[in-house]
């Protein structure tokens, strides 16, 4: 499964899952996942809609338990009983919902839990420091003294990821974190990870842009329907990543692209693709 | 415009609040947006007082303001821990037989089984931490709704009362101890209020100018000097008048200043330290808290403790005011006007909003309204009747700020 | 010296029922403007909260009240009351319930264990008179627990039924007197021993009411007696109507002209007379009367109290007691 | 398995529930993920007659049970408006003072001033729904939160009943009149009875079997008419034999039959309307309902007109078991009583989920404790005590159930 | 400011703005806006974080009121004093935080305030209605009885598509409606747009997806800062979009594409872009 020419470049493996399972009452939503992060490396994780990969990284940072399942964190098995402790792990992450106290202003949700000065907020520190992390993703916030529920979608996102900035993370974790970002401001996170991951932490991002995906994953990890459905390198055609992403060759993707370029028969194939 | 290369005011969107316009221009934008703090509630006040005095001139005689600040005080202490409760989004039904429990504790003990008196204080503040935290199990270990464990609380915490009091039924404290001297009769003395006074104008002052000077430094936008000055000035005056006016007759009740000892007290602990930081994101958005690593079960047994611990102080110290602790203690209003002092004066009850200021705001509220009526001579039903009109009347104004802020997007 | 001009006020304790609205201050007024035309009298109801008492105490304090007739909502608090009154030389004047621990200048009232003893002996009387096995036993509902003039009642009750032969079947002390709750209480009582409740001891006419609906609704006929106490004019009805035993007339305009009177006096520096001393303090105790059905025309409608009876038969005799009343003599 | 080819059971993720092993198992899913409804509150009351029947065996003899049910009827009612208020996230304090004015409107304008019975009984239904649109208007036009209009209502309304009440205090209602008969002891006729709740029972199986087969030919999961109907014949034979129960002694009241034909009314409105669905939408996010075109006024003044008429024609029920309209009507415990009993039953107090069900369940959980505890001798030091307790415990089994849910993130 | 050649396609006027303004507090969020939206067209609104997209799309379906300016829809001017106006009017939008009750259920949702029966829900049409567009979306929806709180983010905003489908509404706006979505299903939303055009209605779309915008917009509309930037056909170039949308050449885009080419110095240009 892995591919030999990658493991020359990235470090030791930090994180490691065999068996992952989780159930939403009927839903089984994660079947036996495996995954494997090492430092220094980007993994996608990509996914059509509900395959679960959000579940997963939630798993991962403390907020849901697994029904099932190991995992293994910096060489030690751990359980992570809730968020805090993914957190004191130096597992970072960024949840597709953001988790933002929308009746908190942009400063105190970036630092929120890790205020400078806790007998004692040292406010104008912690303004500066907000400044300093807006300016770095190409920020566009009028004030950050605004509360967040008066923020834009994408203001909101990057201060959710301004957040994960703060910490000292040895994994960091992204769900979809360009999704309501615009051009620049995904161009920024995107020269983020290849920093963070330069500096020899784990990475794992979610991403429905292939592009995206394609431009800093070391390793793309594709989950379909709750189960592991193959590993991937940058290279792979956008075609063998659709198929397996959508479980079938012939898909929306490939007929509206087809449609698009003329009117050619597509070839009939159904079977799951498989690298 | 030198403002325009400051760090947080580079946005071109962003009006310029530049000297004597901009600063007016601000406060429109302010009113106009709802966003005035605690102005409206005072707005309110202000109205119910001018309409008492105009009914009997009795009403803002320093004598009587003392009588209402008396009164403010104790139930002021338990609607503190009201709006820490609230803070979280949970509510305490059970404040009023907390209250009285520990001031049938403090009677017991101190005047039956003769524990010296600060024991006996630290017993019944200790059986209302108790009491609180036992609350905070049932919600954090069995998710119990709070409305119904502190119901229960309500009811088995006055069971609890009436069993010490026993056949007796009420106590004496005894008249003249320092205890019912403070609740009733230990003023400042005057020197000493108007110190006191001037102090926390300078403190104002002091630390306005301080972060000012920090913020420059820092090249953040900053209030003027002159502007801290004139806020730190007007503070200090109108206080100093204030505690002049009660000066002419009896003076400053200790309890007073007590009380808002805790208010200021509350009021930093919940803006500028981690704990209300975080009591704050637990209201306002308990998962996100929970995500951010915040010990949220440690925040709400926090909450309930102290919410209880306030009743128990509050319950402490109107047994001081009545001399006496009785079975009746902690019975009839108390929970209704704590609860409601804290949300007249601007507390959300869907927790994430709320301010130490409201409990005093909304319970000085509450008392002028009662004791305006209680100059007037009427009957029980009209008093109902009134007390409700113009509970309405002072809430409207604050009401309609906020309704605008709402209608701005910014609930 | 003549009185003028002087500020007195009328301090009550609840709402529980209306006597103080409607014949306490009423009857205060009337014997202060007899005494003393220009004199004010602020009169105020603490709705049973004693913490409300004492602002209302502070309150006509600041008003410049020279005496206070005091109904303590809770007799130990008001003792604090009355020292402070006193130390500025405001007369206070005890109303209804004592203040046991501090010595008031004077002392007014019903006697509310000797009201307890009343209706429990009448009533016991009236259950041997009838013959009631002994085998069964009486109910007994007492006010709220909270309420320092209901366990005086409560004692007098104890008093009454204890060498009566008749056991207490149960007892319960009802939350803020409020009838539903006693007859929520009676109703779990009737399941629960059913014929064997010859009689109940109500602790004033809405409980007593409460209790009779709770025989009511189980079917019970006849109801076996309830007692009563206050003499409202539901009670009454009832009474006319058969289905509450007695009830207490507690004449309130009468002692709240004793109390202005006093007032007058102790303003004036004169010592009142007294026929008793309770606590220290120099009383003057009315003996409230009985009313039962062969008294109630005697009692009630024939009584004249500042020249008008207690309550009149118009009043009374509406609708459906029209019958009841004329049974009694009574004729509107 | 023939059912992976129906719409709705298309994803390879649902665990399939066919036959009675996936009946079995789905119904373990629901336990574990906490998605039981009302079971849980059932399990709690049953636990509290079971205790108090080994203690005092009348408790569940047929002539408590028809007390029980008496009582809680009226209350029910008032709790039932609650369910209305509180979907929409709002809270009215004041349907206690609301019923109290009711039973006095009822009692002046019946007894004192002749009306015939049903045209006082309108009118004050009518000035219930009356209070119950100004609050609407409160809050719709100033956006005053409910919480301090009705405690403003609680009180002036107080005052109302006081005032029309004056000087009697209060009034009889005549023994023998139809209305106080159906407050104590008017009975369905036995036969009536059982015929109901065969109709019941039919209809239930009737809608199910009616909406199973167009499922079907929609090719939509459906259950089986086996399942429909034991379920429907289970819920006849319980419900014939509780039935049958009272019928030993005097029988079912018609006041309970109005009660419950009143939270039958509700459950369909709330579940089976577009009404309840935008009651429900509101209360869980308001915002969303105003983007969907609700007309979220209108939502909140129908909650508040029908919680206030609610509590109407709870207080004349009150009054017709009392046979008296008093000044104590509706104070004390009735307010609390109505609220804890929608939250018991599961309603949130935060708005946007709850059922009618919850005050009949809650209701009763509240009245079986009371009448429990009047069964036994206890000093009212030791009932509050209990109360409380045996409160917290009825709760703590919905409360578990509940917390497993939010685990399992559907909170 | 309008291209020719894009006149002859596009339909009578459906929505025309002038002068629109809004101020939150001190913030100008909105300054003099122009817009016009012609039946059978798509009209893409692009911009920076923040650049005031979602605060017009709320103007215009009611949520907000404007501080000034006019509106005239279909020919008449009018005000939109709440979202129910609009929806009356025939403006549907789906919003960028989707707006929907997370405690009702899937079909609850898709149905809000449009249910079948008013007076007796027929649970059992809605339910077969809410299949059919789910399926029409390319949905990964396990239960449509599931609240949608327990819906992944993708899932959510399907169903919120889904729900402006039920309208037949005049104009139709969507407010970034796939940045969610996998790739199957951002195909099928933009096949929907295109069909929705053609049957002849007014789309307002917003993304952050070039690609997107340029594969269904007959023109676009760039917002800097909260005014006027621009319009633009889909065959603009990269380059002078990016330009307009940060008010730059030089911005991050452009650095990042270029460090990622080669080391090679980029031209300084600094002035506004305007087409
Ligand atoms: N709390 C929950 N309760 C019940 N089901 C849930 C819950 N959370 C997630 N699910 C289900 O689990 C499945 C996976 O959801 P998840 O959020 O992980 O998807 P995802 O891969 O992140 O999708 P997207 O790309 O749309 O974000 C979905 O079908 C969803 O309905
Ligand atoms: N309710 C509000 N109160 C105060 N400011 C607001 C409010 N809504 C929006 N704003 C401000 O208006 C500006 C424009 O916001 P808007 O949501 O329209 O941006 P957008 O173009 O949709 O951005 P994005 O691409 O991030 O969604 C932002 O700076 C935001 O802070
Ligand atoms: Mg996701
Ligand atoms: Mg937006």
């Amino acid at each position: 499964m892995d591919d030999p020419t990658l493991l020359a470049r990235r470090g030791e493996l930090v994180l490691s899952l065999r068996g992952i399972s989780k159930h939403f009452g009927a839903v089984s939503a994660l079947t036996d996942i495996e995954l494997d992060v090492h430092a220094g490396e980007v993994v996608a994780l990509v996914g059509d809609n509900g395959a679960g990969k959000s579940t997963l990284v939630k798993i991962l940072a403390g907020v849901h338990q697994p029904s099932s399942g190991t995992m293994r964190f910096g060489g030690k098995e751990v359980t992570l009983a809730d968020p805090g402790a993914a957190l004191s792990l130096g597992i970072a992450t960024v949840f597709q919902d953001l988790a933002l106290c929308e009746n908190l202003d942009v400063v105190a949700n970036i630092f929120l839990g890790r205020e400078l000065g806790p007998l004692g907020l040292d406010e104008v520190s912690m303004e500066i420091k907000a400044w300093t992390l807006l300016r770095e993703l190409s920020a566009r916030i009028p004030s950050v003294r605004e509360v967040v529920a008066s923020l834009s979608g994408g203001q909101r996102q990057t201060v959710a990821i301004a957040r994960s900035l703060l910490l000292e993370p040895r994994l960091i974790m992204l769900d979809e974190p360009t999704a309501a970002l615009g051009v620049a401001q995904t161009a920024e996170v995107l020269n983020l990870i290849e920093r963070v991951r330069d500096r020899g932490l784990g990475v794992v991002m979610i991403s429905h842009n292939m592009e995206d995906v394609r431009a800093v994953a070391d390793r793309i990890v594709v989950l379909r329907l709750g189960r592991n459905n193959g590993v991937f390198t940058p290279d792979a055609s956008n075609h063998e990543l659709v198929s397996a992403i959508t479980g079938a060759a012939e898909n929306a993707v490939s007929r509206r692209s087809d449609r698009r370029r003329a009117m050619m028969p597509p070839p009939a194939a159904g079977e799951e693709a498989r690298p | 415009m030198s403002s325009s290369n400051l760090v947080d005011r580079g946005d071109e969107r962003l009006k310029q609040s530049v000297g004597v316009r901009g600063a007016i221009r601000a406060f429109l934008d302010r009113v106009r947006s709802g966003d005035l703090g605690p102005l409206p509630v005072i707005v309110g006040l202000v109205i119910i007082c001018t309409v008492f005095e105009s009914l009997n001139d009795v009403f803002l005689s320093s004598n009587n303001l003392v009588n209402v600040l008396y009164d403010s005080s104790t139930i002021g202490v338990i609607s503190l821990g009201i709006v820490c409760i609230l803070m979280v989004g949970e509510i305490d039904l059970s404040v009023g037989s907390v209250s009285g429990f520990a001031s049938a504790l403090l009677g017991v003990l101190w005047v039956n089984a003769n524990w010296p008196v600060w024991l006996a204080v630290l017993a019944a503040i200790a059986a209302g931490a108790a009491i609180g935290f036992l609350y905070a199990q049932l919600f954090n270990r069995f998710g119990m709704p709070s409305f119904v464990s502190t119901l229960s609380g309500l009811l088995a915490v006055l069971g609890l009362q009436l069993y010490i009091l026993g056949q007796s039924g009420s106590i004496n404290l005894p008249y003249g101890s320092p205890m019912v001297s403070f609740g009733q009769s230990l003023f400042m003395p005057a020197i000493l209020s108007y110190a006191l006074v001037l102090i926390a104008g300078i403190g104002v002052f002091a630390t306005g100018y301080r972060t000012a000077r920090r913020r420059q430094a820092a090249r953040l936008s900053s209030r003027s000097t002159a502007s801290i000055a004139a806020v730190a000035i007007v503070l200090t005056v109108a206080l100093e008048a204030s505690v002049f006016y009660l000066n002419l007759d009896r003076g400053v009740p200790w309890m007073l200043g007590f009380f808002l000892a805790l208010v200021l007290m509350l009021h930093y602990a919940l803006t500028r330290t981690r704990w209300g930081r975080s009591v704050t994101a637990v209201g306002g958005n308990r998962e996100a808290a929970r995500r951010a690593g915040i010990n949220v079960r440690g925040i709400y047994t926090s909450a309930f403790v102290l919410c209880s611990v306030f009743a128990a102080i509050g319950g402490v110290l109107s047994s001081a005011r009545l001399a006496s602790a009785s079975q009746q203690a902690g019975t009839g209003d108390v929970n209704l006007d704590a609860i409601a002092a804290a949300v007249i004066g601007g507390t959300s009850l869907f927790g994430g909003r709320g301010s130490a200021y409201s409990a005093l705001l909304g319970i000085i509220v509450i008392q002028a309204i009662s004791s305006g009526l209680t100059l007037l001579d009427l009957s029980s039903s009209l008093r109902y009747m009134i007390t409700g009109g113009v509970l309405a009347v002072a809430v409207i104004v604050d009401s309609l700020a906020r309704r605008s802020r709402v209608s701005h997007g910014r609930a | 010296a003549g009185l003028s001009k002087v500020k007195v006020a009328f301090l009550m304790p609840d709402e529980g029922s209306t006597r103080y609205e409607e014949h306490d201050a009423p009857g205060f007024r009337a014997e202060m403007r007899k005494l003393c035309p220009s004199c004010t009298v602020l009169y105020q109801n603490a709705d049973g909260d004693a913490s409300r008492q004492q602002q209302q105490f502070n309150s006509v304090i600041s008003q410049g009240a020279k005496a206070i007739v005091l109904d303590p909502v809770d007799s130990t608090a008001a003792a604090s009351l009355v020292k402070q009154a006193q130390a500025q030389g405001i007369k206070v004047i005890a109303y209804d319930r004592p203040i046991p621990s501090t010595r008031a200048d004077y002392y007014v009232s019903f006697d509310n264990e000797k009201i307890g003893r009343t209706i429990a002996t009448s009533l016991v009387q009236h259950l041997k008179s009838i013959g009631a096995s002994t085998d069964g036993g009486v109910l007994e509902v007492n006010g709220s627990p909270t309420d320092a003039a209901a366990g005086l009642i409560k004692k007098g009750v104890h008093e009454g039924l204890a060498s009566s032969g008749y056991r207490t079947l149960a007892e319960y002390d009802t939350p803020d007197w409020l009838p539903a709750k006693a007859q929520q209480w009676v109703s779990g009582q009737i399941s629960r021993f059913n014929k064997k409740i010859v009689g109940v001891v109500a602790a004033n006419d809405g409980t007593g009411g409460g209790a009779i609906a709770a025989f009511k609704a189980a079917g019970v006929d006849p109801v076996p007696p309830v007692t009563g106490n206050d003499a409202t004019i539901a009670g009454l009805q009832l009474i006319i109507s058969g289905d509450q035993y007695n009830t207490i007339s507690k004449p309130s305009e009468i002692v709240a002209a004793a109390a202005a009177k006093v007032v007058a006096a102790l303003l004036q520096g004169q010592a009142p007379s007294s026929n008793a001393t309770l606590f220290d303090t120099p009383t003057q105790l009315f003996t409230p009367s009985l009313v039962t059905a062969s008294n109630l025309k005697q009692e009630i409608v024939d009584k004249d109290v500042n020249g008008k009876p207690i309550e009149a038969p118009a009043v009374l005799c509406t609708g459906r007691y029209a019958a009841g009343c004329s049974k009694l003599g009574i004729s509107p």
